[in-house]
């Protein structure tokens, strides 16, 4: 499996660490919801199809992206980084042509 | 009644050309409704099944498969069974299942090859050996069978084992339960669908569950590809699919990810090792089947999947762990892998509960130790769904015991199911 | 300055190895560069760390994730998003970044003694690169200046390609020695001399 | 009469004479020979013994898909097991065996297995061996005691132990086209693709590129299509994008276009090169794949199918034209289809005399006929054979006449005298990699074959492996793939011309003979077309169930020709069409591949070693190594003749009476720097670091999301926007994971950065007594008395000339401190550490003494921070602020996080003065012989020279509660069992005076 990683290219899934699901949502931090920290703590959607993830590059970059991927069939349609665009992201494309 | 299986049967048949034999269980078509659907003709389901029958007299009760029975983990595991666990809660329900193990072959009036041949831990640092005496001596207070073994003992036992000084990871020692073992994994499907079926259980195949019908919140059955089947108790035991499967009663989040397992099994060879053993410093497990081939496996790949498929990662990683530990099979060969989908839980335990609808039961979170567990699961799940109430020995595996801090984690990682 | 001890030390053979018969396709030294520092811009900083390096060093960063530039002394290449890694054969660059990366641009980290430079040269460069790390190192897709992040396995890589078939491989200090038996033991096939 | 070698023709190097064993005896071949044409070549017919029934076995195959003639190859003391002889290429020196048989190949005793047939039919062991109810045997011992003899029958090659001084090497390879598979199809994608400027990489599995053209009679663009082929791989050859690997198997089709191959190096060499590899394992990103894998004949079901001297046609021809050897002298051939009329010419031409064919078809085409006549064969159209004879070496067949609609047989069997039988039950398209791939095959009914799916990645088919057999097929297929794959568009330019039999592609419908006798479908694990029968009775019908009961298809060559006849007498046994049986998924690999390869470089090196700056001093100086995750840290400094107590004894004694040095550069450090580097600090610590003044340390506690403790260290502020955060040696990558994560997705707003500096920094640890005194001998540019370096504080100084970070804290609970030096001098600051200390009574020590100094001072590491246990378990409820919330804050408190029988931290002392285990419980009441009501366990232990007493640190439910009171260590597993009293974690020194000062 390979990951598009928009600062390095495509890469090895060995390169990357899984941190899952990428819907949760943390609360805030001085909330005392306990459903919601539980739920962002403890519950996963765990869909057959699209599912929205967060990789880190930790054998690259490092940094974490947001990758949509297909848990049928492992293809992956779109991946960005998480902190959104650094700036340097677009700059890939110069490369890819080369 | 179908005949029972003996040396004289076989004999009394084969002297007939084989051609009195009847099917192993009945291919029957779904009622309107019964008491009891099992969802998943899995290991987990079909043992549930059993023991429903024969434990509670609740014979009433349809097993439904989606695809050909054992088509799941129960079809494509590497086989062992232990209860060498650290925590209480774990080990006593492994016990239980281990005992029910030991008469299985009995019970079902069929060879599930239960070969108590011992399993092996090893330790290789003082530290990890230390953790291992803490494992061992838990599973003796509870009366569980455990030894530690030192270096040479081990060598004696495998011969083939480096435990050289200059290993990368010098065998210390090592954490011995023999009456663990190795089972035939497809016997166990089929032992338990034969005596399920023997007792009055309807096993359906190529039934794919669609959705539940629902009263309200109580579920009352289900729609499935060969129609509505009603019942007053709904149980699912679909392991891997638990996401898929609860997402059709309209549950989307559970402290649950579907992981994918690869196995691995080299070509056939002569008797080379003759219990299961794992790496101590990586994620490595190696038994050899009565035909002969090692059948090895480590980590899952570590992302959610349904595909059965992984990747290369993984394959490269197992091997390499398989050949610090026994250099000599460099030039043995991998002849097949495969894949698996597990349920890993946020606590590497599994949930076997009344709920979390009325009407429903749900057994699932077996991460990769479901083989091991199907006895006392079905055992423990059938319990639970005649009485509606648990059994002692699953009453620790609650759906609520995550939020309510009570996880139970043999191998403290956390809320990190890619690490259980 | 007092000099710095290797990692390499009893591992570093100086002579030719392997199977060299035929002649020597790769050359193995290791860079020690004075400093080698690590520079990170806050989001939308990056262009004006950018004129930082470009004050400091003289180096002007071609465009492109992993872009970089050497010059035979000091060398700089991207590896993470706003973030670069810098080299000079001389000490003290961190001292000098300090000042020119004020704390709105973004971070200095030395990592002088915390990373170890490898240099791997010779028309078999690539395959013996190819060895351990899964990317292409074929000159279209990695052109000369450019910096990729990766790994093999447990050791982390910066590599920078300085020459058509030369690479800079910065790795962990405490890794480098491990990394050096295993870059030798690769190079065998092909005939290796170390320099 | 038996196999010879022919005199003329053949792609073997008659010149070179090789010379080799098999089953100690010597034999010749010829360069370009494999095992099994050389030993064919010398009149050998008995190959091997099945699995079930040891039944004797020749050559099936010529190639990968050999089921019956494996044998073991032998360097010295390493073995290969169960090694196809069809791929094996012989070379001076190799040693073969053959396996699966006792004594010998020619007798086996476990021959006998045959007499048992039919009670050994699929499903016996399920229906047996459940054993007594009661008795010495009873529950899983019977079982038991038969499946020890029923292990030794069963396995076919044995492993060895001995360590493979082999290479094996990974390689990463990225391409745009990769195409699998050198016939006709494979060559042509090549060549257009390269044409068209990709990097192609061209891989077959055989030693020899061409595939059909090595063997096939016919010719392309006016030359023998060897020629041809030998012609084209020249110009590939030439190029500087193309990249060739023969001997290389493409085994496993992964995701996003990711190939595994295995290309064999130098198995066929007597001798590596210096740094060869024997085998190498590519790793292959491909942008696009030509799959023109072609495909594999299939055997015909009948009775004495397996006897040695029946084999399939195609491999025939093969021997004959590839290396130059008849297989027999009076060849018979029976087939469904026309593919086999080739083989009969070729065969004639080679010398052999064809003395029938047998086709299950009554109308035959004209150009068959004439080819029968070119080879003298006489023709027995819808006739079929219905028995084979002789022992170990074929005789003669008999033949009947056969319905093809109805299967009847009829009429008188005749009986023919051969010595060699060839048969051909169609093709199979070699569709393994693209089922791989993930796409579920389609039953093509008129080719009774399995075709491949629609892509579900980015390959294209060509050739054979798509079901055009031809080789005019091939050439066009196999251009356009190429081009296509390369993302070209079809030029007009003309296509090789090709001089070729034309035959019909689609067999007859049949595959089983129902006659008499055993049928073999599973050739290696003996599975007969009765036991498909009986698995269907047994309600064994999907595919997966018959496979699973038979062992159908499971043997080494996983089913390659006996997949398809397996379903086809399924599904004539249900009623149904064979679709409707379905077919298995197939899984990589395609064939079996080394686990050397696998594990390539990291065999014999599973993990790279880390070593600190200071590791060759530790070794030069004594120091006794051990292995800490990844890194090596002395664990005692041993003098001559003592033990590791005693060592670690006078080590911690030492220290704490005069002054100890240890190395502690395995620490995790990461650099924290930013303007909100301080905030970020005081979310991710349960205690305050905003408030830490410049030059100062502090200790902090980590919690993870779920409110359980994580990890702990001391965090050091540098500047004010720059910390050095620092971890545990085992948690170092783990905390950085975790900060990073936070930074980048939960907290992205916050302005830091976070670097390992791990390995930038060399760290000594001095403490004791004299340990300040130490220090202001050696360190220069400051002083370290009690005002400029108080306790947390940090200076700069010198030492030996090397700038230095001193930091005043303490894990030993001695006046202590740690000395920071860039990594590269390391050794320089210790070595003058070290010798300013020696008149002081300095000790060096190692782990021993460091965790003997901790479970003195009650101080907790990853034995009690394991995962389970909370802040308030360890006594460190102190460290969680209530002024901020923090990572873990909002979970902390749960139900059962708080309960009042949790496991919590105390100390233990052995009453009766007994050393300590790790890992030993803790009980109220001891009960040796059935122990049981443990109430906690020990996570550290040691003698204690502080104390003179054996200690303990345990996990103990309602700990605190418990000080003063009396338990028992209950140790079953290592007979220690004895009676402890329980107090504070804090033994020695609990005011901190000492450290203090």
């Amino acid at each position: 499996m390979l990951i598009t990683c928009p600062y390095c290219g495509p890469r090895g899934v060995i390169e990357f660490t899984y941190q899952g699901d990428g819907n949760r949502e943390r609360p805030d931090p001085a909330s005392q919801n306990f459903e919601a920290w539980n739920a962002y703590v403890y519950d996963r959607l765990n869909p057959a199809g699209d599912h929205n993830e967060i990789w880190q590059h930790s054998g690259g970059c490092r940094a974490h992206l947001r990758v949509v991927r297909n848990t049928l069939t492992h293809e992956i349609s779109s991946v960005a980084f998480v902190r959104g665009d650094h700036g340097s992201a677009a700059r890939r494309k110069a490369e890819d042509k080369a | 009644m179908m005949a029972e299986y003996s040396a004289f049967s076989l004999l009394a048949n084969a002297l007939k050309g084989n051609k009195d034999w009847k099917p192993a269980w009945r291919k029957p078509d779904p009622k309107a409704s019964y008491d009891v659907i099992i969802i998943g003709g899995g290991g987990h389901g079909l043992a549930t099944a059993y023991y429903l029958a024969k434990e509670h007299g609740i014979t009433n009760v349809a097993v439904l498969e989606k695809s050909w029975l054992g088509s799941g983990n129960v079809g494509r595991n590497t086989t062992a069974v232990r209860s060498n666990y650290l925590l209480p809660a774990n080990t006593r329900f492994y016990e239980h299942s281990m005992k029910l193990w030991e008469g299985l072959s009995h019970e079902l009036n069929y060879n599930v090859m239960f070969s108590q041949r011992g399993c092996l831990n090893l330790a290789h640092t003082p530290a990890q050996f230390d953790d291992y005496a803490r494992r061992g001596n838990a599973m003796r207070h509870l009366g569980v069978d455990a030894e530690l073994m030192t270096p040479a003992e081990i060598k004696r036992l495998i011969p083939a084992l480096d435990i050289s000084s200059d290993a990368r990871f010098p065998v210390v020692g090592g954490l011995m339960q023999r009456r663990a073992g190795t089972a035939r994994h497809d016997a166990v499907a089929w032992g338990y669908a034969r005596g399920a079926d023997r007792r009055g259980v309807d096993i359906i195949e190529n039934c794919e569950v669609t959705g539940f019908l629902r009263d309200g919140d109580r579920v009352t059955g289900v729609t499935t590809s060969r129609g509505d089947i009603r019942a007053r108790k709904v149980a699912v035991a679909v392991a891997g699919s638990t996401g898929r499967v609860m997402q059709l009663a309209g549950i989307a989040t559970m402290p649950i990810e579907s992981h994918v397992l690869q196995a691995f099994v080299t070509e056939s060879l002569k008797p080379f090792i003759d219990t299961v053993v794992t790496f101590g410093m990586g994620h490595f497990y190696m038994s050899q089947s009565d035909k002969g081939g090692l059948v090895y496996g480590g980590d899952i790949d570590g992302y959610n999947s349904y595909a059965q498929r992984g990747n290369l990662p993984i394959v490269d990683e197992v091997m390499s762990e398989m050949l610090a530990l026994f250099p000599g099979l460099a030039r043995v060969r991998m002849l097949r892998s495969w894949g698996g989908v597990c349920d890993m839980s946020m606590d590497g335990s599994p949930i076997i509960t009344a709920g979390p609808l009325p009407g429903m039961y749900l057994n699932c979170g077996w991460c990769y130790g479901g083989f091991k567990a199907t006895p006392a699961s079905g055992w423990t799940f059938a319990w639970t769904i005649a009485k509606d109430e648990p059994h002692e020995f699953n009453a620790p595996f609650t759906l609520d015991r995550f939020h309510r801090g009570l996880v139970i984690d043999d191998k403290g990682q956390g809320a990190n199911p890619r690490l259980h | 300055m007092v000099e710095r001890q290797s990692p390499l030390e009893p591992e570093f053979h100086v002579g030719s190895h392997g199977n060299f018969e035929h002649g020597v396709d790769i050359l193995l030294t290791e860079t020690r560069p004075g400093s080698i520092v690590q520079l990170a811009a806050w989001p939308g900083e990056e262009k004006r760390l950018i004129a930082a390096i470009r004050s400091v060093t003289g180096l002007a960063l071609p465009d492109g994730a992993g872009g970089g530039v050497n010059d035979g002394v000091k060398s700089v290449f991207g590896f993470a998003p706003g973030k670069f890694t810098a080299a000079d054969d001389a000490e003290g660059l961190a001292a000098a970044f300090a000042k020119a990366v004020t704390p709105e641009i973004g971070t200095v980290t030395d990592l002088s003694h915390g990373r170890t430079a490898i240099r791997i040269a010779g028309p078999k460069a690539e395959w013996v690169l190819a060895k351990f790390f899964a990317i292409d190192f074929a000159l279209p897709a990695f052109p000369v200046g450019a910096g990729r992040s990766t790994a093999h396995h447990d050791v982390f890589a910066q590599i920078q390609r300085t020459g058509a078939d030369q690479f800079d491989i910065y790795v962990f200090r405490s890794f480098a020695r491990s990394f050096w038996k295993a870059l030798c033991h690769a190079s065998e096939e092909v005939g290796y001399e170390v320099q | 009469m038996s196999p010879r070698r022919t005199d003329t023709g053949g792609r073997i190097d008659r010149l070179k004479t090789i010379r080799f064993t098999f089953d100690g005896v010597a034999y010749t071949g010829h360069a370009g020979d494999t095992l099994a044409s050389a030993l064919l070549a010398k009149g050998v017919t008995l190959f091997g013994r099945s699995f079930k029934y040891h039944r004797p076995r020749g050559l099936l195959t010529a190639g990968v898909e050999e089921p019956n003639a494996l044998v073991t190859v032998l360097k010295g003391e390493v073995r290969e097991p169960n090694i196809p002889a069809t791929m094996v290429e012989i070379h001076d020196g190799l040693v073969a065996i053959s396996q699966n048989r006792f004594p010998s190949l020619a007798w086996d005793v476990n021959a006998v297995n045959q007499l048992g047939g039919k009670i050994l039919s699929a499903g016996f062991y399920y229906k047996t061996f459940m054993g007594p109810v009661i008795g010495p045997l009873k529950g899983t011992r019977f079982w038991m005691f038969c499946e020890h003899f029923i292990r030794r029958a069963a396995g076919l090659g044995s492993a060895g132990s001995a360590k493979d001084p082999a290479r094996y090497e990974r390689m990463n390879a990225f391409c745009d086209v990769l195409v699998v598979g050198s016939g006709p199809a494979g060559l042509m994608a090549a060549k257009a693709a390269a044409d068209h400027g990709a990097r192609v990489i061209l891989a077959d599995l055989e030693p020899r590129f061409g595939g059909s053209t090595n063997w096939s009679d016919e010719t392309i663009d006016g030359a023998p299509a060897a020629d041809w082929a030998r012609r084209t791989v020249t110009q590939l050859e030439g190029r500087d994008n193309v990249r060739l690997l023969p001997r290389t198997t493409v085994w496993g089709y992964y995701d996003n276009n990711t190939l595994a191959a295995l290309e064999r190096v130098s198995d066929h060499k007597e001798q590596p090169a210096k740094g060869e590899p024997r085998h190498r394992y590519w790793a292959i990103r491909a942008k696009s794949v030509v799959l023109a894998t072609g495909a594999f004949e299939r055997p015909l079901v009948f009775p004495g199918n397996d006897r040695p001297g029946v084999m399939l046609a195609h491999a025939a021809e093969r021997y004959a034209n590839e290396f130059g050897v008849l297989p027999g002298e009076r060849i018979a051939l029976f087939t469904n289809n026309d593919s086999a009329y080739r083989a009969a010419v070729a065969l004639k031409k080679a010398g052999a005399a064809i003395v029938a064919i047998a086709d299950v078809r009554s109308e035959l085409s004209a150009e068959m006929r004439k080819l029968a006549t070119e080879a003298e064969a006489e023709i027995f159209g819808g006739h079929a054979v219905v028995a084979t004879e002789g022992g170990k070496a074929l005789s003669g067949i008999k033949v009947q006449r056969f319905e093809m609609v109805t299967g009847a047989l009829t009429g008188e069997e005749r009986s023919i005298h051969a010595d060699c039988l060839l048969m051909s039950g169609g093709w199979s398209p070699t569709i393994h990699l693209a089922s791989q791939a993930g796409a579920k095959a389609e039953w093509n009914a008129a080719r009774q074959a399995f075709l491949p799916p629609k892509p579900t990645q980015q390959w294209i088919g060509a050739g054979a492996f798509t079901g055009s057999f031809s080789t005019v097929e091939a050439i066009a297929e196999g251009r356009a793939a190429g081009l296509a794959a390369a993302g070209g568009t079809g030029t007009p330019t003309a296509l090789p011309t090709v001089e070729a039999v034309a035959g019909d592609p689609d067999p007859a419908p049949v595959c089983e003979i129902r006659a008499k006798g055993k049928s073999f479908v599973d050739f290696q694990h003996d599975v007969t077309s009765e036991d498909v029968r009986l698995a269907h009775r047994e309600g064994f019908v999907s595919v997966e169930h018959l496979k699973r009961y038979t062992t159908l298809g499971m043997a080494t060559d996983q089913g390659k020709s006996s997949n398809v006849p397996g379903l086809a007498i399924m599904a004539e046994a249900l009623g149904k069409p064979i679709p409707e049986v379905g077919t298995t998924r197939f899984r990589p690999p395609f064939a079996p591949v080394s686990i050397g390869s696998l594990a390539a470089e990291r065999f014999g090196d599973l993990r790279p070693e880390r070593l600190t700056p200071m590791h060759d001093w530790h070794l030069a100086n004594g120091a006794t190594m051990y292995s800490a995750g990844l890194w090596y840290r002395p664990m005692i400094y041993g003098h001559a003749g003592e033990t590791v107590e005693q060592a670690y004894v006078r080590e911690a004694r030492a220290t704490r009476e005069s002054a100890g040095i240890v190395d502690v550069s395995t620490l995790g450090k990461i650099a924290v720097q930013g303007p909100d580097a301080a905030v970020f600090l005081d979310r991710v610590y349960t205690n305050m670091f905003s408030t830490l003044a410049f030059g100062k340390a502090r200790y902090g506690l980590m919690l993870r999301e779920d409110g359980l403790a994580f990890d702990d260290g001391t965090t050091w502020r540098l500047g004010e926007q720059d910390f050095l955060m620092t971890t545990t040696t085992a948690n170092a990558g783990k905390v950085m994971q975790h900060l990073e994560y936070f930074l980048d997705v939960i907290w992205p707003e916050l302005k830091v950065h976070v670097t390992s500096v791990t390995d930038e920094w060399a760290g000594a640890a001095i403490g004791g007594p004299k340990a300040r005194q130490i220090l202001a001998a050696c360190v220069t540019g400051t002083a370290v008395d009690n005002a400029t370096l108080p306790f947390m504080g940090i200076v700069r100084g010198e030492i030996a000339g090397v700038p230095v970070m001193i930091c005043r804290l303490s894990f030993s609970g001695e006046m202590a401190f740690e000395v920071y030096s860039g990594a590269g001098h390391g050794t320089r600051v210790w070595e003058a550490l070290v010798e300013a200390g020696k008149p002081f009574g300095l000790v060096t020590y190692g782990l021993e003494a460091l965790g003997t100094m901790r479970i003195e001072k009650g101080h907790v590491t990853g034995a009690e921070i394991d995962g389970r246990t909370t802040a308030r378990d360890l006594h460190l409820d102190w460290m969680l602020s209530k002024k901020k919330p923090f990572i873990g804050s909002a979970m902390m408190d749960r139900e059962g996080l708080i309960a009042s029988d949790r496991l919590e931290l105390v100390g233990l002392i052995a009453l009766d003065n007994r050393p300590l285990n790790g890992g030993a419980h803790i009980v109220e009441a001891l009960d040796e012989a059935n122990p049981h009501g443990s109430i906690g366990h020990i996570t550290a232990c040691c003698y204690s020279p502080a104390l003179g007493k054996h200690i303990a640190l345990a996990l103990v439910e309602g700990g605190k509660a418990r000080h003063g009171t009396r338990a028992h260590v209950s140790d079953p597993l290592r007979n220690r069992f004895g009676p402890v009293e329980i107090v504070s974690n804090h033994f020695y020194d609990p005011e901190g005076t000492r450290m203090h000062g």
